[in-house]
């Protein structure tokens, strides 16, 4: 689906796709749930500084407040494009589609709405390519469908693309930045998704095979209590929000205002969570190296 | 009539209180009534049997919920015929919201963890009502691993309304401690019996519970998030939990259907909290019976079973996949 | 060396071993450095109540005090005293000596006070016998003898009840009660045995055997900081203390009180890092109750 | 002359600063003091050569100590083409004062561990003197045993006063992380290296000092405990440190001699921090070749010839057994 942004030969489509995918029409109908919302189409205020900026120079700037740095949610194909090497993206399962197990009120119409909010299918895109010209299997979680949260659909497509990192050999890297958690809409089923691609993620250990978690804001519950958490090597985007529970749960639970910074990136580097917190113009320098680092194997014991 | 009864024993407990009455008026009168109250008892038998045979969501929610249902500790003083509480995660603290230890039924040694709820207001503040901190998951996991390293099957007790929402634990790492246990118990080369005995409350729940089979009482829920909450988020109306209960598909009978679970345990009529022992002799006999089902498997093929118990789990449409030739979009493979 | 304390059947002795060891002379010569120090022949004081405890009822409550429970310290005879089935024990190790390997002023004179005020050779008695009719390789660190702190012997001996426990297949309990930590006199010599120590048990639990490890008052430094924290299973008796670095060390380093109650076996349950706090009166109980469960096997997989 | 510097390189110093003198006086006078200068350079060579070949244990331990020494930090980026820091030990905290990262030699990927001082003050409070708390020894161990999956050489750098004596560190254990360390260090499947750079405190070095080889830069210590601690305890007075740090043998050469140390890497004259560069350079020269030693053995091999290097470590008399027969307790057997 992002083979016209990328010119990538992605192999396999639904056939059902008939989506538009403008990339101009989703900005528009952007609802900028997120911070740092897109106030006009021309110009955007940050919400962190207030500074209003020029979309243009937004996005030529990684859509990184050239004032103070605030870093803006990108979506999962903005994400693609600033990590993978130019024309080396392959989609993976496209051939899946969410249904409604549970006959879960409302569910459909939440799909569909967020499916022509966003283009997307779900709120993960799954895929391989390259990264400094390291072949990896990659999934990007996007937030701004249905938050993010997992469902069966996205816990077996990140469970897929898991198997093809281990039977390809490849490095797996994971772009979480869910706040949704496991979805409700499909109960169960959701939640046990944590379960598949944690015993997914034992196997490519096992195989001792490189996996990089890469926690993009906003990062929590079922997403967080899973694969997030469990990258050989974890990096934190710059200010991102990463947690189990959400703000506002805790809030209600302790009766207490959280102390400034809870929750940031920053925090979990100080907690010993994460192994690295980098700013997103590094965060492909940084990547390259580790895939470097690990595609080196020197000297091994006779 | 004490105040821990739910809505829907009330006939029940009012038709036991009659029968009582009864029984004393015959006493002290010397008066027979044993007819009168023969009638009472079968009628009592019969709401009983028709009050539990169709206990809606919500109600079995209630009674997964209800204080007096019998504790981790008290199946497993119950189950075992010696056992050892063993404590802490070797790196901050002991949880006692979440606890372990070894034991044994009869000649079979078991390694056993599970959330423990208190039994009175000031024990359940001692015991967190039943919420790990991440140092509840990881005495877990290193009481587990030593599991593995002595070949002792692990049986993990579920009942918990979920992992602890509190700054002290995602400074701990609430979310790397759960994510760890599943993916460590998805290896472990023992066998694990995963029993929802209470409350099976998401991520709080599925931190221990990743193993062989998964079971669970009759009348206990598992979710993915609390009906409340539900209802708090979707209908923005938290008096609609009901509803939500409904829609989550959270009894034992509804994710036996949904392939979840494997097995359900029945209860005394009436509920576990009714009549422990029996309870527990249930229990006990769940956990020997799959015990040994699956011992009967070699270790590869029990994490292989395990794996794909797992691996299935989820519901999807998966489209025939269609080649596209950049040449040639017309030409249309199906594999 | 206990051969005649516990009429079993020692096997081996050393040449040189001349010296007197009479129980009771022991008694006399004892300094007292502990806490809850023998005042009298016949009559001990508590020091945690105060109450003037006859010695022989004292010794009958295992010495833990008939009033208000205070263990008092035991030595390792009195340990094994305690724990090992009647008639049961067998010493290894006899033959090994200290020597003064880095020429450390006054080390030889200080060996030749602690032998003669103890009866001991060495800070370690290691031997083999059955509790509760199980089997075990065991070692006991007396605190009596230079404060029970590890050098090239202890640690020697320590390491060889490791290596019995791991070829016969025993399993193996070590009663730690040392607060001197790595002795200062032989240097280096002393600090490698944590590593020696540590070492060998990687390699009994690499074989799947048990290691249970029973602190004492008092438990510090080398010792703590090594096998004393390595077992499958440690058990606390009832108000030791047990830390890395003593209180004084701690007090003078960040320069405040330390809170009461820091440093006991109920601090390090709270703490995460034991597994039970047993009283003196239950130890061996438990420890049966341990090995019991240990030894069966149950049905393993097919 | 800056407070930096030791008492036994004053002479040194005030060579070397007369020699300065002379050459600005030459060029702003033209006068030609070639002749003069160029003997006071051998004067200061010589007693360079003379200081530096009879130092004391106690003056090895103050360039130890150097507050300018190269830290750990500053070894690897000399040494490394390149290096990524990686933090925290997913439990509790990162210890800034113990760090750790992945990194390569040309195409040698290495992990690397080790302990990090200050470079002022500030530095070093933030850095805790080089002091670390068991969250420190927990990343070292997380670190390590992703080496091991990744079969990745292991590289410690010791160079730390002792691990942290203080109430947090206690809480979380800071005795069961070095003791564990050590443990896993023994068998962890990588070859690891070993590097005394500095200061070699007790226990807080041997948290990270299991491996399979040991060496040490020719002006560090590695003590069982401070001399001043021992000197208080010991001779109650810690003004005998001097005395203290002969007699405990903590110097490279006497530890070489006592078969704990495996070797020496030689530090420029005057010490490693007076030439950084060149210092690394000698360091990585040791890393590579005893790398290149470590790994022409098998695994196993390695593993076998690293437990015996610590198995053998201790001195004492083995009296030759004497069996005592109860019957006869003359009849004495040599075995
Ligand atoms: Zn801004
Ligand atoms: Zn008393």
């Amino acid at each position: 689906m992002f083979k016209d942004w990328f010119g990538s030969k992605s192999k396999y489509v639904t056939v059902k796709r008939q989506k538009e995918k403008s990339k101009e029409k989703k900005k528009k109908k952007g609802k900028g749930k997120g911070k740092g919302k897109i106030t006009d189409e021309l110009w955007t205020k940050c919400k962190n500084c207030g500074e209003i900026i020029f979309n243009k120079k937004l996005a030529q700037n990684l859509k990184v407040c050239l004032e103070c740095e605030y870093h803006f949610r990108l979506n999962s194909q903005e994400r693609l494009n600033l990590l993978i090497d130019e024309d080396s993206f392959t989609e993976f399962g496209e051939e899946l589609e969410t249904v409604n197990p549970l006959e879960f009120p409302k569910y459909e119409s939440k799909l569909k709405k967020y499916q022509e909010k966003t283009g997307l299918d779900e709120a993960v895109v799954t895929g391989e390519g390259q990264i400094g010209g390291h072949r990896v299997a990659i999934a990007v979680i996007d937030a701004n469908f249905l938050m993010g949260s997992m469902n069966s659909v996205v816990g077996e497509k990140v469970t897929r693309v898991i198997e093809t990192a281990l039977n390809e050999e490849l490095p797996l890297i994971i772009i979480s930045g869910g706040g949704g958690g496991a979805r409700m809409y499909e109960g169960m089923l959701s939640l046990m998704q944590m379960a598949k691609t944690s015993a997914a993620l034992a196997k490519l250990d096992d195989a001792g095979q490189l996996f990089i978690s890469v926690l993009t804001d906003p990062t929590y519950g079922g997403i967080s209590a899973s694969f997030a958490s469990l990258g050989d090597i974890i990096i934190a985007e710059k200010e991102a929000k990463i947690g189990f529970a959400g703000p506002r749960v805790i809030k209600q639970t302790i009766n207490k205002d959280l102390p400034s910074g809870f929750q940031t990136s920053e925090f979990q580097l100080e907690h010993g969570m994460v192994d690295k917190v980098v700013g997103r113009k590094e965060m492909k320098d940084v990547l390259v190296r580790i895939l470097d680092i690990h595609s080196l194997r020197g000297e091994v014991n006779a | 009539m004490p105040k821990d009864h739910l809505e829907f024993e009330k006939p029940l407990i009012e038709l036991e209180d009659k029968i009582k009455e009864l029984k004393q008026f015959m006493q002290e009168k010397d008066i027979d009534l044993t007819d009168e109250i023969e009638r009472l008892k079968e009628k009592s038998e019969r709401v009983k049997q028709e009050v539990y045979s169709e206990l809606e969501p919500w109600q079995i929610l209630k009674l997964a919920r209800h204080a007096e249902r019998p504790t981790t500790l008290d199946y497993i003083n119950l189950i075992c015929d010696d056992f050892i509480e063993l404590h802490g995660d070797r790196n901050y603290g002991d949880d006692r919201a979440l606890i372990g230890g070894i034991g044994k039924i009869g000649d079979q040694p078991l390694t056993i963890v599970g959330h423990q709820k208190g039994k009175s207001t000031k024990d359940n503040i001692n015991r967190n009502f039943g919420m790990a901190h991440p140092e509840g998951y990881r005495k877990a996991l290193r009481l587990m691993k030593q599991a593995e390293k002595f070949n002792r099957p692990i049986l993990a007790l579920i009942n918990t309304p979920g992992a602890y929402p509190g700054i002290e634990a995602e400074e701990r790492g609430q979310a790397e401690a759960i994510a760890k246990n599943m993916m460590e118990m998805a290896r472990l080369k023992v066998p694990i019996i995963i029993i929802v005995t209470g409350e099976g409350g998401s991520g709080g729940a599925l931190g221990i519970g990743v193993g062989d089979k998964i079971m669970m009482l009759e009348y206990t829920y598992y979710s993915v998030c609390s009906p409340e909450a539900c209802a708090a988020i979707l209908w923005k109306d938290a008096s609609e939990a009901k509803t939500a209960a409904e829609a989550l598909k959270l009894t034992a009978k509804d994710l036996l259907e949904l392939g979840i679970v494997d097995e359900i345990i029945n209860e005394p009529l009436g509920g576990a909290h009714k009549a422990f022992k029996e309870s527990a002799e249930l229990l006990k006999e769940a956990i020997l019976t799959n015990l040994q089902e699956i011992q009967s498997f070699s270790i590869s093929e029990m994490l292989e079973k395990r794996y794909d118990k797992f691996r299935q789990i989820g519901e999807y449409i998966e489209h025939s996949r269609i080649e596209v030739n950049d040449e040639q979009q017309d030409e249309v493979v199906n594999e």
